[in-house]
């Protein structure tokens, strides 16, 4: 048997930057990196070039200026006085308001509404499919257009509500009023005012909602302390003890202890002059945006929904149904713990579009991102480089926030394959 | 260079709204009419010769200013108000004023106010991305009263809100408050208030630091102004020119004296920009005038000779 | 490997549809304490329907079924508790994937026997120890071989302590080398005296193990006879055409 | 106690039964209703519930819609119209707007003596697409290939297009079928030619312009071909460097001298013309053609093992994700001139079609790597153990799977994309729903006008997203069929 | 079936390792020209691993692998070349499903060995009768049973023209009825001379056509020797262990 000689290890050569496995990558890596860096020089060369012919300056200045403009019901304190960058992060706030509470209500509906889908009755069934295509195939603009037109089209203005005989008649006791500019809610007083902490920065917190906040959150980990109890009773004896009258005094008991003490009460608004007073008037841009919001995108998850539940195969129930588990158990431990696995990451995607979406609040009117620093301050200033890099970089920190979300949250219940 | 670049281009690009009924707004064929837009026939006719030869680039609120700056349009003819700032640090230069404007309010009359003092608590639906927000901010504050604002992106939403009893007052520029009361099912169910909380001077704008391209646009608006001072319309333009003796005239329709060939232009400029569609009076009375569904008076905007602003400067 | 008198399950006349077409003909079977039945037939014959109606995974629409003297009908309580007295492991042994293979064996004994958690953790090891994976228990199904995971549904019908066994061709889905392992774990539980009704192909296992051979075709029984005959001397022609195709192999 | 019990005796059925009838009480209306409409007290609710909601719908808008006004000039006409017949404080839907501007809505401020252009540039699309989305069954293809042949021709008839160009789309659609039936790559041609010629239809000017743009292409294919026999690496500069030097610095030379010696023009319409959902369609389709290449190129990146080259793909990719679309579109109307060197002026639609793209891009390489992913390990073996390198494994036997898999996921993210080229409203371009309905509330007539157009353009968005949703669920279940 | 002197395969002292497992371990083999290889070993044994290094699927970190005379570096010239010699055969066939049977068998031709279509198509059309489905040309792998996609495969492979062939477990995902049709092709081809390396259980099929089989474990080769004594005078204990449960099974 005549052995093959073997030839002898190469030294680097030339040409294995384009031959050698190992190099080539590395010469391609560098390439592109070296083209791509080349396109952002460019950009910012042109950038600077552009400026200077234009006379213009990049400064983040204007943002201390006055902004001049009023934005209704801001979340914390703002006037007219205070400087673009109040009304910028005014703006944030409002913008993470819509899509909290545009999240919230559209996974609560959108889990309603692909549950329906799925019904057995088929009146419904159809019902909640005209439903969810309507929404998915027609423009989010014209929804919040609708939404909010209706709002305004229904309800009574304000002045509907005076006189001896009134065309409108507030609800609830007297104590909310639906209008076609607001909501007018109650305010909450106090006879026992603690006063307020200051936060810095104009912003205040009532001591009370402070307390409220502790005794929530000290009455839910007692809860916690409960479900771990019944837990182990039942690792014990097998027995699970019924506990939801605890959790619900331990959670309810000392809110009231506190509403006591401080003497809470409703003050419910008025129709004073033009307009409700006293209370709290929830403006129709918010609720309206946030309906379309939530109904457009609850419509988006009723079909993940309905997939992630499609998803988990029939013979997953049926064994457990072979070992004699309720239906409704089933849900809860089989069915529900893996079907999420499915529905979370197109949830959270979700979730991130519909943040992106509230930028459409412009058409209505709410003030938040979009609104404040790229539009009004955006306008009054002149700033548009300025403004539209900084309103792209704070909704990309809020995209990658809720993003990393939902990695950490991947990672958590990845199945363990072979 | 503006003036070569727009002769190279044989078009003039002009920025306007992109849709208010009066100033500017496109017919279902995409022909462009209104009080703005004939400011930019005008410039087109002095400069091409051809009051056609323009291109309308519809303008939002917040792209007017940079179109400008960027070059995208040549001149802006977009009612925009003329203030201090956008003059110095938005790096525009104003070529006159077209139409002095201010911000009134327009009510309901059933709600019983006769005045803008009465509006304390009041809710004000506002079209955002003019002055009109920041007018409105200082003049509550001046007066010690508060106010609800509903800043509405677009007219349309803002008058649907107001006839829906969305608000209490609407507030804009008085002309377009004008405008839109003429389309109401109901107009003498509204009234316009007699304050007027804000001057707005309206005027075509150009970019900063092509002064012989602002000269060009600031000229041809005096001339289609001084046109009307001297009593030249369209219809006896050929006329008089052939005929006036008004030095003045002469000099304005380039009968005499070559004005023209100090902007770069020739000499019948002026004439044909009056061509066009007309002196000022006649843009006027064609888009807004009383005669218009919009009704507009003259107001501040008649000749000075007739106890208005509208003044040219003389053409010598 | 004794038979007692005591009947376990017993059907008569049942017929089931499934929309209109028919699936159960006319099926009769009574099967004692500690019977161990095969049943086998041609595809689409309706084996698994049948199986999976004695544990009312499927209605029927006429006839009974009486499984350990409860009749199965529309209530739920009946259901329930014909349920927990009926083990069923599947083709696709349908573990839970995201619960541990110890989880998946406390899961039914903790939530529908109440059952102690520790008690239950014992149980399942005893059962995970018969069916010699006791070391994978903390082990997600995702991670084991197919003959292991088919294994651990075995263990996991065991801790709810079945009286019966129902088996729905268990080694169809595995590769021949783990067949092997899942059939020894069936003979040692049929060896218990555990009354067994298995839906398979291998007829190895069914002459071992069973006391009787159930031949079905076009939803009905065709055939039964005792294993060695039932191979041996077929009577009906169907039988006889079906063992050819699969002995034959 | 036997081992053989008594019960375990021979039994043989010597007669087999015949099917029977499922039992009565399990058939039929009664039974149908009962169990999808009032199967237990939930249900029963649920059903109640419907019928409230959708007799409350009915209720509050049919007396509007029944009170439609179809014929007048202006919105006080229709309301006097509206007033006399039905009386005194009725109100009524006035559809006369939409009777009046529905070419306004459809071609925006398209000359209208030209409106069969983009007619048949639409048409004829379906003839670009018919290989790509309808290549399953011949049948379908025969069906759509038809039915789009009589409404082009029909519609471009209607519109007074010229003879000439009648006869010319007549004939493509002939062979088209022909093509379709006897031999379907030959398609694929003018699926390739289309994009260069639906521009030209649809801008006008000179054919040379979009002649040269192809030559780009070719040149580079043709770089790409000559150095590939160098070395890949130079091939794929070349092939990037080529047409770019091309396009950049001869092809407008070169398509004006062209056309001085031979003239292939028709009418130019300049972008400022489009308008309404031609403006939607253009940008939703070229933002589509134009993402795909780009997404793939971005999906094989974020896909491949070279570190930078996945992070910067990735980086890219989450950027343009994180931002919402409207900022993207500010970007093309406030920024993009910084961004590009002092004097480079070009059209704002042209603009926009570019940050869509990219945004699209995004999205696109997202779907694109599920279809890559989606593919089975062993065909990337196989095509390495063929001997094939990265690019032919990709081009021949990775991409055309990976693509055939992502059309649901295009079509998608085609509909969200034909959603979204609404927002162009905010930078001044006139989309159909907004800026077109004021544009026609800003005319005098219909001053005042408000849920019409709306309603109208919302039905015409229903009917296209709503049948597209049909078509990509219809091949997304033809594709778990043939992937089994 | 002549083996003459020279070497086609010859690997030194080669590792592997997955991260930190380390799958194969000094590994030394040398292959003849016309030597025909059968590769046994209990499941995991890293019988895939090997032959997957062979044509590159795998790189390995030490020792050496030189395949008709070239190594095998990371240098890519050489694998390409390695490659268009060495034709692999997969368990799961891999075919192209978007391309007809006759692309698929083209492809490779006419894209790496730019071999004009036509005369690609007529090597094809021999090569597809040999596998004796000529008649299938036309139609999509999809449209075929698994025993005529895998001949397909090797056709597909054979259109190479190499000088080596791998299989690795052919059969495995096959139908018994199949298999038969797919052995009795590679035998056909282990006449012809070809040299071979084939990972199967398939123990007729060793008997048969094999001048060597290599027994693997643990990422180890343990035993090798020709199938006559392997079969029947297994020397080592895990050989005999395997042989037990093959055979026995
Ligand atoms: N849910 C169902 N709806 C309608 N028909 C069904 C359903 N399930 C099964 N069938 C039909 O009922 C018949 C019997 O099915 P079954 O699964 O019981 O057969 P099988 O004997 O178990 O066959 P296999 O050996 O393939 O498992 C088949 O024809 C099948 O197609
Ligand atoms: N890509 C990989 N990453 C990590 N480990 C791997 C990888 N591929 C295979 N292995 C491991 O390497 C070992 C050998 O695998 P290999 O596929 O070569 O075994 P085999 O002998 O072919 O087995 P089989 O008969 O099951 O095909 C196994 O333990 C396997 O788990
Ligand atoms: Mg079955
Ligand atoms: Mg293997």
């Amino acid at each position: 048997m005549a052995d093959t000689a073997i030839p002898a290890k190469e030294p680097f050569r030339l040409s294995m930057l384009i031959y050698d496995r190992r190099y080539r990558s590395l010469t391609f890596q560098v390439i592109v990196f070296i083209l791509v860096m080349a396109f952002g020089w460019w950009l910012v060369s042109n950038t600077v070039r552009n400026l200077e012919v234009l006379g213009k300056d990049f400064k983040f200045d204007f943002l201390s200026q006055r902004a001049g403009y009023d934005i209704p019901q801001p979340p914390i304190p703002y006037t007219a006085d205070d400087t673009h960058l109040r009304a910028a992060v005014v703006g944030v706030l409002n913008t993470l308001i819509i899509t909290v509470l545009g999240c919230v209500a559209a996974t609560v509906l959108g889990v309603i509404v692909g549950v329906a889908r799925l019904s057995n009755n088929w009146l419904f069934a159809r019902l909640m499919t005209v439903y969810v295509e309507a929404f998915r195939n027609v423009p989010l603009l014209l929804w919040i257009l609708v939404v909010f037109s209706v709002f305004r089209e229904i309800l009574p203005p304000p002045n509907a509500f005076r006189g001896e005989d009134p065309a409108a008649s507030m609800i609830l006791f007297d104590n909310v009023a639906l209008t076609n500019r607001y909501t007018a809610i109650p305010t909450l007083g106090m006879t026992n005012d603690p006063g307020s902490l200051d936060l810095g920065w104009r912003v205040t917190i009532s001591w009370a909602a402070i307390a409220f906040i502790v005794v929530l959150i000290g009455g839910w980990l007692v809860h916690k302390a409960i479900v771990k109890w019944a837990q182990a009773t039942q690792d014990q004896t097998g027995q699970r003890p019924t506990t939801w009258w605890m959790s619900l005094i331990v959670m309810v008991l000392p809110s009231l202890l506190l509403i006591w003490y401080f003497g809470l009460h409703m003050i419910p608004p008025e129709l004073k002059g033009f307009n409700f007073t006293g209370g709290l008037n929830i403006s129709n841009a918010l609720v309206a945006l946030w309906l379309a919001l939530t109904l457009y995108t609850a419509a988006f998850i009723a079909e993940i929904v309905r997939a992630g539940i499609l998803a988990i195969s029939k013979g997953q129930s049926e064994a457990a149904f072979a070992l004699g588990i309720s239906p409704r158990r089933t849900m809860n431990l089989v069915i529900l713990p893996q079907a999420l696995r499915v529905i979370v990451p197109p949830l959270i995607s979700q979730y991130l579009n519909l943040m992106k979406n509230s930028s459409l609040a412009i058409a209505v009117g709410f003030m938040e991102l979009k609104g404040t620093l790229g539009g009004t301050t955006l306008n009054q200033t002149g700033r548009e480089l300025e403004s539209i890099l900084l309103m792209m970089g704070i909704y990309l920190i809020l995209s990658l926030i809720i993003s990393s979300g939902m990695n950490l949250f991947n990672a958590r219940v990845k199945l363990k394959e072979r | 260079d503006t003036l070569a670049d727009v002769k190279a281009r044989g078009e003039l690009n002009c920025g306007v709204n992109t849709g208010l009924v009066g100033f500017a707004a496109p017919d279902a064929n995409g022909n462009w009419t209104g009080f703005d837009i004939d400011v930019c026939k005008a410039v087109a006719a002095a400069v091409l010769g051809d009051p056609s030869k323009v291109k309308y680039v519809p303008t939002t609120g917040q792209t007017r200013f940079t179109a400008l700056a960027s070059g995208e349009v040549d001149v802006l003819a977009r009612n925009s108000t003329w203030t201090f700032s956008r003059d110095t640090d938005l790096k525009l230069d104003f070529a006159g004023v077209n139409y002095y404007d201010g911000q009134g309010f327009m009510v309901s009359k059933d709600l019983g106010v006769t005045s803008a003092k009465e509006l304390d608590g009041a809710t004000v639906c506002i079209q955002t991305g003019t002055t009109t927000e920041l007018n409105l901010a200082d003049y509550f504050k001046a007066n010690n009263m508060t106010y609800t604002p509903v800043n509405i992106d677009s007219n349309a939403e803002g008058e649907q809100q107001y006839m829906a009893g969305a608000c209490d007052a609407y507030t804009t520029d008085a002309s377009g408050l004008a405008a839109t009361r003429a389309a109401f099912a109901d107009p003498e169910n509204h009234i316009i208030l007699p304050e007027i909380i804000s001057k707005e001077p309206l005027g075509p704008a150009v970019r900063h630091g092509d002064n012989n391209w602002g000269d060009i646009v600031r000229w041809t608006l005096y001339a289609l102004i001084a046109a009307e001072e001297y009593g030249v319309t369209s219809k006896n333009i050929e006329e008089l020119s052939k005929s006036s003796q008004n030095p003045e005239v002469q000099r304005l329709l380039g009968t005499s004296d070559d004005l023209g060939a100090m902007i770069g232009l020739d000499a019948e400029w002026a004439k044909r920009a009056i061509l066009a569609s007309g002196n000022y009076g006649e843009i006027f009375a064609a888009n807004i005038g009383e005669q218009t569904p919009i009704g507009l008076a003259r107001g501040l905007n008649a000749q000075w000779t007739q106890g208005g602003l509208m003044y040219a400067m003389p053409f010598r | 490997m004794q038979v007692s008198d005591e009947v376990a399950i017993s059907i008569s006349n049942m017929n089931k549809w499934y929309g209109t077409f028919h699936v159960l003909r006319d099926i009769n079977l009574t099967v004692h304490r500690g019977e161990r039945i095969v049943i086998a037939g041609p595809s689409g014959s309706g084996k698994s329907t049948l199986i999976r109606c004695i544990n009312r995974l499927e209605e029927h629409q006429a006839g009974q079924i009486v499984v350990d003297g409860i009749e199965l009908t529309s209530d739920i309580k009946n259901i329930d508790k014909v349920r927990s007295e009926v083990g069923m492991v599947f083709q696709h042994f349908n573990l839970f994937p995201h619960l541990t293979v110890l989880e998946n064996c406390t899961l039914a004994p903790i939530w529908v026997r109440k059952v102690p958690k520790k008690k239950a953790e014992a149980t399942a090891m005893h059962f995970l120890e018969k069916v010699k994976i006791p070391e994978q228990a903390n082990k997600y199904p995702g991670q084991l071989s197919g003959g292991q995971q088919q294994r651990v549904a075995i263990a996991r019908s065991l801790c709810m302590q079945p009286r019966i066994m129902l088996f729905d061709e268990p080694t169809s889905a595995l590769d021949p080398e783990m067949i092997k392992e899942v059939l020894d774990t069936m003979i040692e539980l049929a060896e218990e005296g555990m009354t067994m009704l298995c839906v398979t192909h291998e007829m190895g296992f069914a002459q071992a193990v069973a006391n009787r051979v159930i031949f079905m075709d076009q939803g009905q029984i065709v055939e039964q006879n005792n294993p060695h005959d039932f191979f041996n001397n077929p009577q009906s022609d169907r039988t006889k055409l079906f063992l050819s195709q699969i002995l034959g192999h | 106690m036997s081992e053989i019990h008594a019960q375990t005796a021979q039994y043989v059925r010597d007669t087999m039964l015949p099917p029977k009838p499922p039992p009565e009480n399990d058939s039929g209306v009664v039974k149908w209703l009962r169990s999808n409409l009032f199967s237990g007290p939930v249900n029963t609710i649920l059903t109640i519930l419907g019928i409230l909601i959708v007799w409350l719908l009915v209720n509050h808008f049919w007396g509007w819609f029944t009170h439609s006004v179809w014929n007048a000039g202006s919105l006080s006409e229709c309301r006097q119209l509206i007033v006399e017949r039905w009386g005194e404080g009725s109100t009524g839907a006035c559809w006369a707007v939409i009777r009046e501007r529905w070419m306004q809505f459809t071609f925006g401020f398209y000359p209208s003596e030209l409106y069969w252009r983009p007619t048949m540039a639409f048409g004829l699309l379906f003839v670009a697409l018919a290989p790509v989305l309808f290549s399953e069954s011949r049948k379908i293809r025969r069906i759509v290939l038809v039915t789009a042949a009589v409404l082009t021709l029909g519609a471009m008839l209607l519109l007074g297009a010229p003879a000439v160009w009648l006869i010319f789309a007549a004939a493509v659609f002939a062979a088209a079928i022909v093509a379709a039936e006897q031999r379907p790559s030959l398609l694929l041609i003018f699926s390739l030619l289309f994009p260069f010629l639906g521009v030209w239809w649809l801008w006008g000017g000179s054919l040379w312009g979009p002649i040269m743009a192809l030559m780009g292409l070719v040149l580079g294919w043709a770089a790409f071909m000559l150095l590939g026999r160098l070395s890949p690496m130079l091939a794929g500069i070349g092939m990037l460097l080529v047409p770019l030097l091309w396009w950049v610095y001869l092809a407008g030379a070169a398509a004006q001298d062209a056309e001085r010696l031979i003239s292939l023009s028709i009418p130019a319409v300049a972008s400022d013309r489009f308008g309404g959902f031609l403006l939607s369609i253009t940008i939703g389709l070229s933002g589509i053609a134009l993402s795909l290449p780009l997404g793939i190129v971005l999906a094989l990146a974020r896909r491949s093992d070279m570190f930078l080259v996945k992070t910067m793909s990735v980086m890219f990719i989450e950027f343009i994700r994180g931002v919402p679309l409207i900022a993207l579109l500010f970007v093309a109307s406030l920024l993009l001139n910084y961004f590009l060197p002092p004097g480079t002026n070009f059209d704002i639609i042209l603009r926009v079609i570019i940050m869509v793209t990219v945004f699209a891009a995004a999205y696109m390489a997202e779907v694109i790597r599920g279809g890559l992913a989606a593919l089975p390990r062993g065909q990337y073996e196989a095509a390495d153990a063929l001997g094939l390198d990265y690019w032919k494994a990709q081009r021949l036997i990775i991409l055309p799977q990976a693509l055939k898999i992502s059309i649901p996921g295009i079509v998608s993210t085609f509909i969200g994309m034909f959603k979204d080229t609404t927002l162009v409203t905010f930078v001044g371009l006139y989309d159909p729903l907004k800026s077109m309905s004021d544009a026609v509330r800003a005319s005098t007539d219909w001053k005042g006008i408000y849920w019409e157009p709306y309603i109208f353009v919302g039905v015409i968005f229903f009917i296209i997203c709503f049948g597209m949703s049909r078509y990509s669920m219809y091949l997304e279940r033809r594709l778990q069929r043939d992937h089994r």
